[in-house]
C-alpha cells in the first residue's frame, strides 16, 4: 500500500517543496480530513516546507469546477462542500438518531429471546408492567410484529421480532442470538453463581433458559 | 525419565542452546501456553516449520519440564498435560507400531502437531500483516465535515446488538438473584396464612401445634414448608395481637401451641 | 459529457436518468457528504429513478485516482478516504486508538481469515483459551459480529468480520486479506481434526461448506 518513493516530509529547507501536482493532492487531502474549514496559513503549516498552500488552492478549485462537490471560501479558510445544485441528494442523511429507552430495549430483547411472548410474559421476565408506548414503538419501528394468538385462556396475542430486526442487528436469524453462555463467556454476564444454586452448574442454567423458551424452532440441540 | 539421560541430553545441548532454554523457564509466564512455547522452541531448530523434527521438540519439551522441575518453578497444568501428551507421543515414534494398537499413528500425531505449529505461526504472520496494513484513523481518513445537511428531520432509533444482548443479560442475571416467576408457588404470603387461619381457629378450642396448621402438601417440599411455617407464624402473632389467639411454647425449640381465646 | 446515448433504459420512468456525467457528480457528492462507506443500493435510492450508481463509481473511481483522496470499495459499499501515504499530514485528524492485546490481535486475524469461526475454533488455533473481554472488545469495535449458528452439535456461534473492518483496514473484501490465496493453498485455513478424533469431522466439513456458501459477499470466488 504504502508508496514507499512518495516518502514526503521535509521540514528543512535544504530541500525543494514537492512538485505542485503534489501540493494539489496535499491540499485536497487536508481539505477533506479537517472537521474545520482550514486557513492558508494553517495549510502552510501542516504542509512540507516551502509549499505555496494559496497557489495549490487556486488548481484544486479549478480541478472541483462543475464537479459533485467544489472547494469553497468560507470566512478566511477553505472547505469541500456539496455543489448548491446537488442539495437535494442530501435528505436522507437527516435522519435524527435517539437510543432506544432502557424499557424498550428490555422489552425487544425478551421478545428476541423468548418469540412468541405475550405482554404477560414480558412484563414477568421485566418484573413491571410494560407500557402501551414501549409496544407501540417496537411495532412503529418494525422491530416487532404481532404473531399467532396464545391458546391460552383470554387467547392473548403474541409478539415477534421481524426481518427489519434482523436486518438491523445484523443478525441471519434469532437463532443465532447468543445464549446465556455465550454472554457469559463474553464477559456480559457476571459469572456469580446464584445464591442457593448449589451444584447447578452454568450448564444447567442454560439448559432451563432453553426450556423456558418452549421453543423448540428457536434454541433446538 | 532417567535422571542420568537427562542430564546426558543437557550436556549434548551447547551453551547458548541452555542458556535459551534456562531463559524460556524463567519467563514462562510470558508464553500463551503450551503451544505458543512449542512454537518458540521450533523456531530455535532454525529450520522451515514444515520440516521440524517433532521428535526433537517432544524431547526439547520433555526437558524444559524436568528443567523446571530441578529449578522448582510450578508449571502451570496445561504445561504438564502436554508433556505427557508428547511423552505419548515420544514414545508412539521411538517403538515399532504394534499391529493391534487401533489408535492413530505416531507419524500421524506429529504431522498433526507440526501442522497446528506452523497454522499458529501462519496466524501470527497474519495477524502482524493485518496490522501492518493503512489503517483508518491512523493512515488514511474520513471526511472531517460530513454533511448532513437537509432538514427534514425524522427521528430514528437506534440500537445496537450490544444494547441488546446486555439487556438481555441484565435482566437474565436478575432472574438469578430473583427467580420470583418460580418462586411463586413456593411462597405463602402472610395475608394467605392469616385468611386460612381465621377460618381454622374456631374449630380448634384445645392447644393445637402450629405445625399442623400447615395447608396440605406444603408440609413436604422444604421450600414451601419454610415459607407456610413462617407465614403461619407470623399470622398467629397478628392474631395473638388482635386478642384472638393464645400462643404458648413449653420450652425452648418446643413445639409452638395456639388456642382460640375464649372472650369473656 | 459524451454519455447522452449511453443512458440505461428506464422500465417504468416517465423520465429519462440524468446524463452520466451528472450521475458520476452526484455519486462523488453523496460519498463526500459521507463519513460511512454507501451501499450501491443506497445509493441508487437517492438519485433520480434510472440511475447506474455501480457505472458512475467505475468513472469516479478512476477520476480519483493519484489524487489526495480515493474511492475505495468497502464490502459491497463505497467509501472516499484520503490517501494512505498523506497520512503524514494528518496527524491532527489521528485519533489516538485504543491499543489491542496481542490475544485480541490474534483474535481478529483468526476470525477473518477462517471466517465463520466458532470460539473453540480460535482456541483450537491459538492453543490457550480465549479470555473473557477479547471477544467483547472486538465486538465493541464492531471489527467482528456474530455469524450464523454452525449446524455441529451444541450449535455454537460462529463469529465473521463486519464492514467496519474492512473500511479500517482498507480491504474491499475479506478475499483480499494480504496472503489469503497462499495460506489457503498451504491447506493452513483447513479445519483439520486431530488424527483419531473419528469420523465426525467429515460431516462437519460438510456443513462448512454451507456456511461459506451462505456469506457470499465475503468468499465467493
Amino acid at each position: 500500500m504504502a508508496d514507499e518513493e512518495q516518502t514526503p516530509a521535509q521540514e528543512d529547507s535544504l530541500f525543494e517543496a514537492p512538485p505542485m501536482g503534489e501540493q494539489e493532492r496535499m491540499v485536497e487531502a487536508i481539505l477533506f480530513a479537517s472537521a474545520e474549514p482550514v486557513s492558508v496559513a494553517e495549510l502552510a503549516a501542516r504542509m512540507p516546507h516551502g509549499s505555496d498552500p494559496a497557489e495549490a488552492l487556486v488548481h484544486l478549485r479549478k480541478r472541483y469546477e462543475g464537479r459533485g462537490v467544489r472547494v469553497m471560501k468560507v470566512g478566511d479558510a477553505w472547505a469541500i462542500r456539496t455543489a448548491p445544485d446537488l442539495g437535494f441528494l442530501m435528505h436522507k442523511e437527516t435522519v435524527e438518531t435517539r437510543k432506544l429507552s432502557r424499557a424498550a430495549i428490555e422489552t425487544l430483547a425478551i421478545i428476541a429471546y423468548h418469540q412468541p411472548a405475550t405482554r404477560a410474559e414480558i412484563e414477568d421476565i421485566r418484573g413491571v408492567s410494560v407500557s402501551r408506548g414501549t409496544i407501540d414503538q417496537l411495532l412503529e419501528l418494525e422491530w416487532i410484529r404481532f404473531g399467532r394468538r396464545r391458546m391460552t385462556p383470554g387467547r392473548p396475542v403474541t409478539f415477534v421480532v421481524t426481518q427489519a430486526f434482523l436486518d438491523h442487528f445484523g443478525l441471519e436469524s434469532a437463532r443465532d442470538l447468543p445464549g446465556l453462555k455465550e454472554l457469559r463467556a463474553a464477559g456480559l454476564l457476571d459469572n456469580r453463581p446464584p445464591p442457593g444454586a448449589g451444584l447447578a452448574g452454568a450448564e444447567d442454567e442454560d439448559e432451563d433458559l432453553d426450556e423456558a423458551d418452549g421453543q423448540p424452532e428457536l434454541f433446538e440441540e | 525419565m532417567a535422571e542420568q539421560q537427562d542430564e546426558f541430553q543437557a550436556d549434548a545441548l551447547s551453551v547458548s542452546e541452555r542458556l535459551a532454554a534456562e531463559a524460556l523457564i524463567v519467563d514462562v509466564d510470558g508464553y500463551e501456553g503450551p503451544l505458543d512455547l512449542l512454537l518458540t522452541m521450533a523456531r530455535t531448530q532454525k529450520v522451515d516449520l514444515r520440516k521440524v523434527s517433532v521428535l526433537g521438540l517432544a524431547e526439547q519439551y520433555l526437558g524444559f519440564v524436568e528443567k523446571a522441575r530441578h529449578l522448582r518453578i510450578e508449571l502451570a497444568a496445561d504445561y504438564l498435560v502436554m508433556a505427557a501428551w508428547l511423552a505419548f507421543l515420544k514414545s508412539r515414534l521411538l517403538l515399532p507400531p504394534d499391529p493391534a494398537d487401533e489408535g492413530p499413528s505416531g507419524e500421524d500425531l506429529a504431522a498433526h502437531l507440526a501442522f497446528q505449529l506452523e497454522r499458529l505461526q501462519a496466524m501470527r504472520d497474519a495477524a502482524a500483516r493485518l496490522m501492518a496494513r493503512d489503517q483508518l484513523g491512523r493512515d488514511f481518513f474520513v471526511r472531517g465535515i460530513p454533511e448532513n445537511v437537509a432538514r427534514t428531520r425524522r427521528v430514528s432509533y437506534s440500537a445496537t446488538l450490544m444494547d441488546l444482548m446486555q439487556a438481555y443479560a441484565r435482566l437474565r442475571t436478575r432472574d438469578e438473584f430473583r427467580p420470583f416467576v418460580l418462586d411463586r408457588d413456593a411462597v405463602m404470603t402472610m395475608e394467605e396464612a392469616l385468611d386460612r387461619l381465621r377460618g381454622l381457629i374456631g374449630h380448634a378450642g384445645d392447644w393445637t401445634d402450629l405445625v399442623s396448621y400447615l395447608p396440605a402438601g406444603w408440609e413436604i417440599d422444604p421450600a414451601r414448608r419454610r415459607s407456610a411455617t413462617a407465614a403461619n407464624f407470623a399470622a398467629t402473632l397478628q392474631l395473638a395481637k388482635e386478642g384472638d389467639l393464645e400462643i404458648r411454647q413449653g420450652d425452648t425449640f418446643a413445639p409452638i401451641q395456639i388456642r382460640k381465646k375464649i372472650h369473656g
